[in-house]
């Protein structure tokens, strides 16, 4: 059985490595500090007794104020999984580090945010649109769209 | 002469007749070899355009059979007349032509590979003697192997001129396959040429008291993969490789032109199985039943074989191909030479009573090609028969996965 | 490549379709929909449970306050034949038909009206009625033929 | 004089007969050799996400079965866990042993498709793939007794399954189960010993297990990298954990170990279903939902083991009847990712055949 984490602990594994990058820690998952995103995700796949080597999935939702990138990550080490989030207040241009350099899994997935629901991240390295054609208006998956 | 008589040899008697009937009117004698050669031609049709048909709709039939289904059964009794649908059915198409092809020679390609397939069948004995054939060339293996090679030309033609990157690379692997093919197909004929003597493909049959397979099953069996790589049939089917290239090189063909590509396909097929049952099979001899009778009983015999592995084997690949021509066939059929050359040798010098039936050279030769082809499969992926082993690095691989995330190559 | 040389002789498993037809499952979820007016009650939780809302219902109350059908239709050429409505239909109005050949040349031929709906010939299925289910002739499986009645017995027991 | 080669850019698809749909593989080869690969995506984008925000829970259950249309059932399977898990609803025990029988039969079929799938991109007539259809026609036919249909099922639903089974449906599954293992022994003599097919497939794509687990690659495909990673086995979902089966792993993660892979797998499910119908419980096959269910704030995560790898529903619930951010996670579209890591450096023949190992659904791709 994958056992999920509690968010709190590892917060302050976190906490203790990256001062000031958790913004909430819940039961359940953990709301970062956008700009820090890379590191804590480095920080993760890093360090010994964490170990999340495998990033089961990344998505986005569109909460009108801000867009919430969700990360469900595993460790096949351990078996166990922690939720990350973090938030994008800009709504006309929406950017997040991308975490490629780490999980190459995030490559589509990351595409695929970015083409639904316009989120840019930074550091990918083919930022294209992946289902829609190059040009299409708008990002089909933000709430506002029609 | 009883009708059974005339029967049996169906093909040279009815050119006997005919000759005789003509010498009747007192005609210059060019003129009756003319219009000799045009019976001869007729009837080679006759010959040849059915089993065509029937080879098309046994395909597919074939090939049904054993993927459990019953295959086309609509049109007529047993879908017999299913061949002469899909005539119908691309007749009727519309002829397309690539915006930027050469109109000439996109046109040209098709006609080519029809005729040279045709042209093959001239040299083919189906009857006894010297009539069987229709023009019983005392060359006809060195006419085989040139005219066999012209497919090669119109399969390029029709891959460069119909400017598509499919059609293309079709062409090319074509190039390449059949050229590689050629050489151990060639070598492997020479086995027969040296027990019969003579390139002369009636003398070939004459000479054959028993079939050749018996004492050049090396032999037959490197021509018989060999053809099949000419042929591009499966598993060689490099060249058409449907699910690589949608279909190589006549993937711009459509209409009449795709229906004569088809029907040069089937004829050279044909061909190469009359070829096969000439050099290796015994030719039309056989007892009781009428000689024709035996020579399609054995092309059958032929192509049934081509289609169970067709219907079983799956596609090499390009370069495994090659190999397998330059570092399988190719020393086997030189060694295949060799141990013919001594035998015929020994047979002139020491076993003058031995022609009817060479038993010691049978058992022997087919033991060699047993263990040679046993012997030769295990080092042939020590060759570098295409094979990758487990571990190995390729050159230009990288090795961690942060390396491979870069942007693409435009 | 022995394989395929045994399989020469083993028999088809194809049917000839036209000529010979299979039974479908009693459950078949077919191209039709099979509508009874004297059961309607015309409160159109088909209509709300369809994920691509293609069941147009217009209703009329009449003198005892009791709503009447006026018209019902199915666009069939966008159903996908999810069976949801059947299921949701609280008065068992509404059943799946068994007809798999309504091929048409045209879309607008695809919308199913009353008449179409209430058409005499349309065979009712068992999908979400299973009180109907031995009425309707077993389903013949393709490779095994037909499953016994002593097999069912058996296991069942 | 020197000659300067240049390479060349070759599209396959969107329409090419091996690219199980329509999807565009854009190739740049120099000569045969692939120098790269990259997957371009979106013919068949049908915007199921954004639909889904539009309906109700239960309206969604039949575009989950429009995902990966061949394997709707372990589609459903993880649309009404991750529900269940969001509202809290109880299942009976009869129900689930039913949706771990169809998942597992689904798997079946499946990976009968894979493989038969790939045997034609390396270029066999289509034999050994008409065998596997008739071993699929009867899972289909035992699928169509169940739920009426033969391809998108809409079978399970909150709470349960929508129909308890027919009363013939058992002795047929027991009998399948009887002749199946014959059936996958008679593959594997088709294809393991063929020198051809090893030829093709030795070492040939080779994945290695720490790029695969980079990659969130899952399902058959990791297995075969050697990672014993099963969510079946690891985070047991449905009453799995109740069965006696192994994770079959590959070695060497080449397509050869990918097609054994799903051969092995076939066996294993094989096991599962002997036991589940063996111990398959009396009783109600489906708890009182509403129609109009009402899940709780908050939002799930759940996955499971489907045929083509690890299916993830992500739910957002605003309280609401529908769902307010509805998320796949494909695995079909995260496993071709490493497609472009595969190929470089082999041929276009190997092209095909490694795309084809991948065993991919363009409709669960591009969804």
């Amino acid at each position: 059985m994958t056992k999920p984490l509690i968010g709190t602990e590892v917060a302050e594994k976190i906490e203790e490595h990256l001062p000031g990058a958790v913004v909430e820690a819940g039961e359940n998952s953990i709301l970062l500090n956008s700009e820090s995103v890379l590191d804590i995700c480095r920080f993760l796949n890093q360090t010994a007794g964490l170990d999340f080597d495998y990033l089961t999935n990344l998505t986005a939702v569109d909460y009108l104020d801000y867009f919430e990138v969700v990360y469900h990550l595993v460790s096949m080490k351990h078996n166990h999984s922690l939720v990350l989030k973090a938030r994008c207040f800009n709504r006309e241009n929406p950017t997040i580090p991308s975490v490629t350099s780490i999980w190459g899994g995030a490559d589509f997935q990351e595409r695929e945010v970015y083409d639904l629901l316009g989120i840019r991240f930074d550091g990918h390295y083919n930022m294209k649109r992946i289902f829609l054609w190059e040009g299409f208006q708008g990002h089909p998956l933000r709430r506002d769209f029609l | 002469m009883s009708v059974w008589e005339y029967i049996v040899d169906l093909f040279v008697n009815v050119r006997t007749d005919w000759i005789e009937w003509l010498q009747g009117f007192n005609l210059a004698s060019s003129l009756i070899i003319l219009l000799d050669s045009l019976i001869g031609i007729i009837l080679m049709l006759i010959f040849v355009f059915p089993i065509v048909i029937i080879f098309i709709w046994l395909e597919r039939r074939f090939i049904a059979w054993m993927q459990l289904r019953p295959g086309p059964n609509r049109c007529g009794p047993f879908g017999l007349l299913q061949p002469i649908a899909d005539a119908i059915k691309t007749l009727i198409k519309e002829l397309i032509m690539p915006a930027k092809g050469d109109k000439l020679v996109h046109w040209l390609a098709p006609v080519v590979l029809f005729f040279s397939g045709l042209m093959l069948f001239a040299v083919i004995p189906i009857g006894k003697g010297h009539l069987g054939a229709l023009a019983d060339l005392n060359i006809g293996i060195l006419y085989i192997v040139a005219i066999g090679s012209l497919s090669v030309t119109a399969i390029f033609m029709a891959g460069w001129s119909s400017n598509n990157k499919y059609a293309l690379l079709g062409a090319m692997r074509a190039v390449a396959q059949l050229v590689s093919y050629e050489v151990p197909m060639v070598l492997s004929i020479v086995g027969v040429v040296l027990i019969v003597g003579s390139l002369q493909m009636s003398e070939i049959v004459g000479q054959q008291s028993y079939p050749f397979i018996l004492v050049q099953p090396l032999g037959c069996f490197i021509y018989f993969i060999g053809a099949m790589a000419e042929l591009n049939r499966s598993p060689m089917d490099q060249i058409e490789a449907e699910s690589e290239l949608t279909t190589g090189y006549f993937t711009e063909y459509s209409g009449m032109k795709f229906a004569t590509f088809f029907l040069g396909e089937y004829i050279s097929t044909l061909a190469i199985a009359t070829i096969v049952t000439t050099l290796f099979l015994g030719g039309w001899k056989g007892p009781f039943l009428p000689v024709w009778f035996w020579f399609v009983f054995k092309v059958f015999a032929v192509f049934l074989v081509i289609l169970w592995m067709r219907a079983t084997l799956i596609r090499v690949r390009i370069d495994q191909i090659m190999a397998f021509s330059w570092k399988f066939l190719l020393p086997m059929a030189l060694i295949n030479i060799f141990i013919t050359a001594a035998e015929v040798l020994i047979w002139d010098k020491w076993m003058s009573g031995w022609e009817s039936f060479p038993w010691p050279f049978i058992f022997v030769n087919w033991a060699i090609a047993v263990v040679l082809i046993l012997l030769w499969s295990k080092i042939f992926f020590k060759l570098g028969g295409g094979r990758v082993e487990v571990g190995e690095v390729r050159p230009g691989y990288s090795q961690g996965y942060g390396a491979d995330l870069q942007a693409p190559v435009s | 490549m022995a394989l395929t040389f045994r399989h020469l002789f083993r028999s088809f498993i194809t049917t000839q379709y036209p000529e010979k037809r299979l039974s479908t499952s009693r459950r078949i979820r077919g191209q039709q929909f099979v509508w009874r007016s004297d059961l309607c009650t015309g409160c159109a939780t088909c209509a709300k449970s369809c994920p691509h809302g293609i069941i147009q219902i217009t209703t009329s109350t009449n003198g005892d306050n009791r709503y009447v059908v006026d018209n019902i239709e199915f666009d069939t050429g966008r159903c996908m034949f999810c069976g949801l409505c059947v299921e949701a239909c609280p008065y068992n109005a509404l059943y799946m038909g068994r007809s798999y050949e309504q091929a048409r040349y045209s879309r607008k031929l695809l919308w199913a009206d009353m008449e179409t709906l209430m058409d005499p010939a349309n065979q009712v299925s068992a999908y979400g009625h299973p009180e109907l289910e031995w009425r309707i002739p077993r389903q013949s499986l393709l490779v095994y033929g037909q499953i016994s009645q002593e097999m069912v017995d058996e296991e069942n027991d | 004089m020197e000659l300067e080669a240049q390479p060349f850019v070759i599209n396959f698809g969107p329409s090419h007969p091996s690219t199980h749909g329509v999807f565009r593989l854009r190739t740049i080869l120099d000569g045969e050799v692939i120098v790269d690969v990259e997957p371009i995506f979106g013919y068949l984008h049908r915007g199921i996400e954004k639909l889904a925000e539009g309906r109700t829970y239960v309206q969604n259950i039949p575009f989950t079965d429009r995902l990966d249309y061949l394997a709707s059932m372990t589609a459903n399977h993880g649309y009404v866990l991750a529900v269940e898990k969001l509202a809290g609803i109880e299942v009976p025990e009869r129900a689930e042993y039913l949706r771990v029988i169809m998942s597992e039969l689904m798997r079946i079929s499946s990976h009968l498709m894979a493989v038969g799938f790939l045997t034609n991109e390396l270029g066999a007539m289509m034999t050994p793939l008409l065998y596997m259809y008739r071993e699929r026609e009867k899972i289909l036919d035992l699928f169509e007794m169940v739920c009426g249909q033969r391809l998108t099922y809409n079978y399970m639903r909150f709470g349960g399954v929508s129909h308890d089974i027919p009363r013939e449906f058992l002795p047929a599954v027991k009998k399948f189960v009887r002749e199946m293992p014959g059936f996958i022994d008679e593959y594997d003599q088709l294809l393991k010993e063929n020198e051809i097919v090893l030829a093709r497939t030795k070492g040939v794509g080779i994945l290695p297990a720490d790029v695969a687990i980079n990659y969130s690659v899952s399902g058959p495909m990791l297995r075969a990298s050697g990672v014993k990673w099963d969510i079946r086995k690891d985070d047991p979902y449905s009453v799995y954990d109740r069965f006696d089966f192994d994770i079959p792993t590959g070695s060497a993660g080449d397509i050869y170990d990918r097609y054994r892979q799903r051969i092995e797998e076939m066996r294993q499910s094989v096991r599962i279903l002997e036991q589940a119908i063996e111990q398959i419980p009396p009783g109600e096959v489906c708890t009182k939902v509403p129609s109009l269910l009402r899940p709780p704030k908050g939002e799930v995560f759940a996955r499971i083991e489907a045929p083509k790898g690890e299916l993830g529903y992500y739910l957002v619930s605003d309280g609401s009847i529908a769902p307010y951010r509805f998320r796949v996670r494909p695995p079909a579209l995260i496993n071709l990712g490493v497609l472009r890591y595969m190929s470089r450096g082999w041929k276009i023949g190997d092209l095909i055949a490694i795309f084809g190992s991948v065993d991919i659904c363009v409709a669960e791709v591009d969804r």
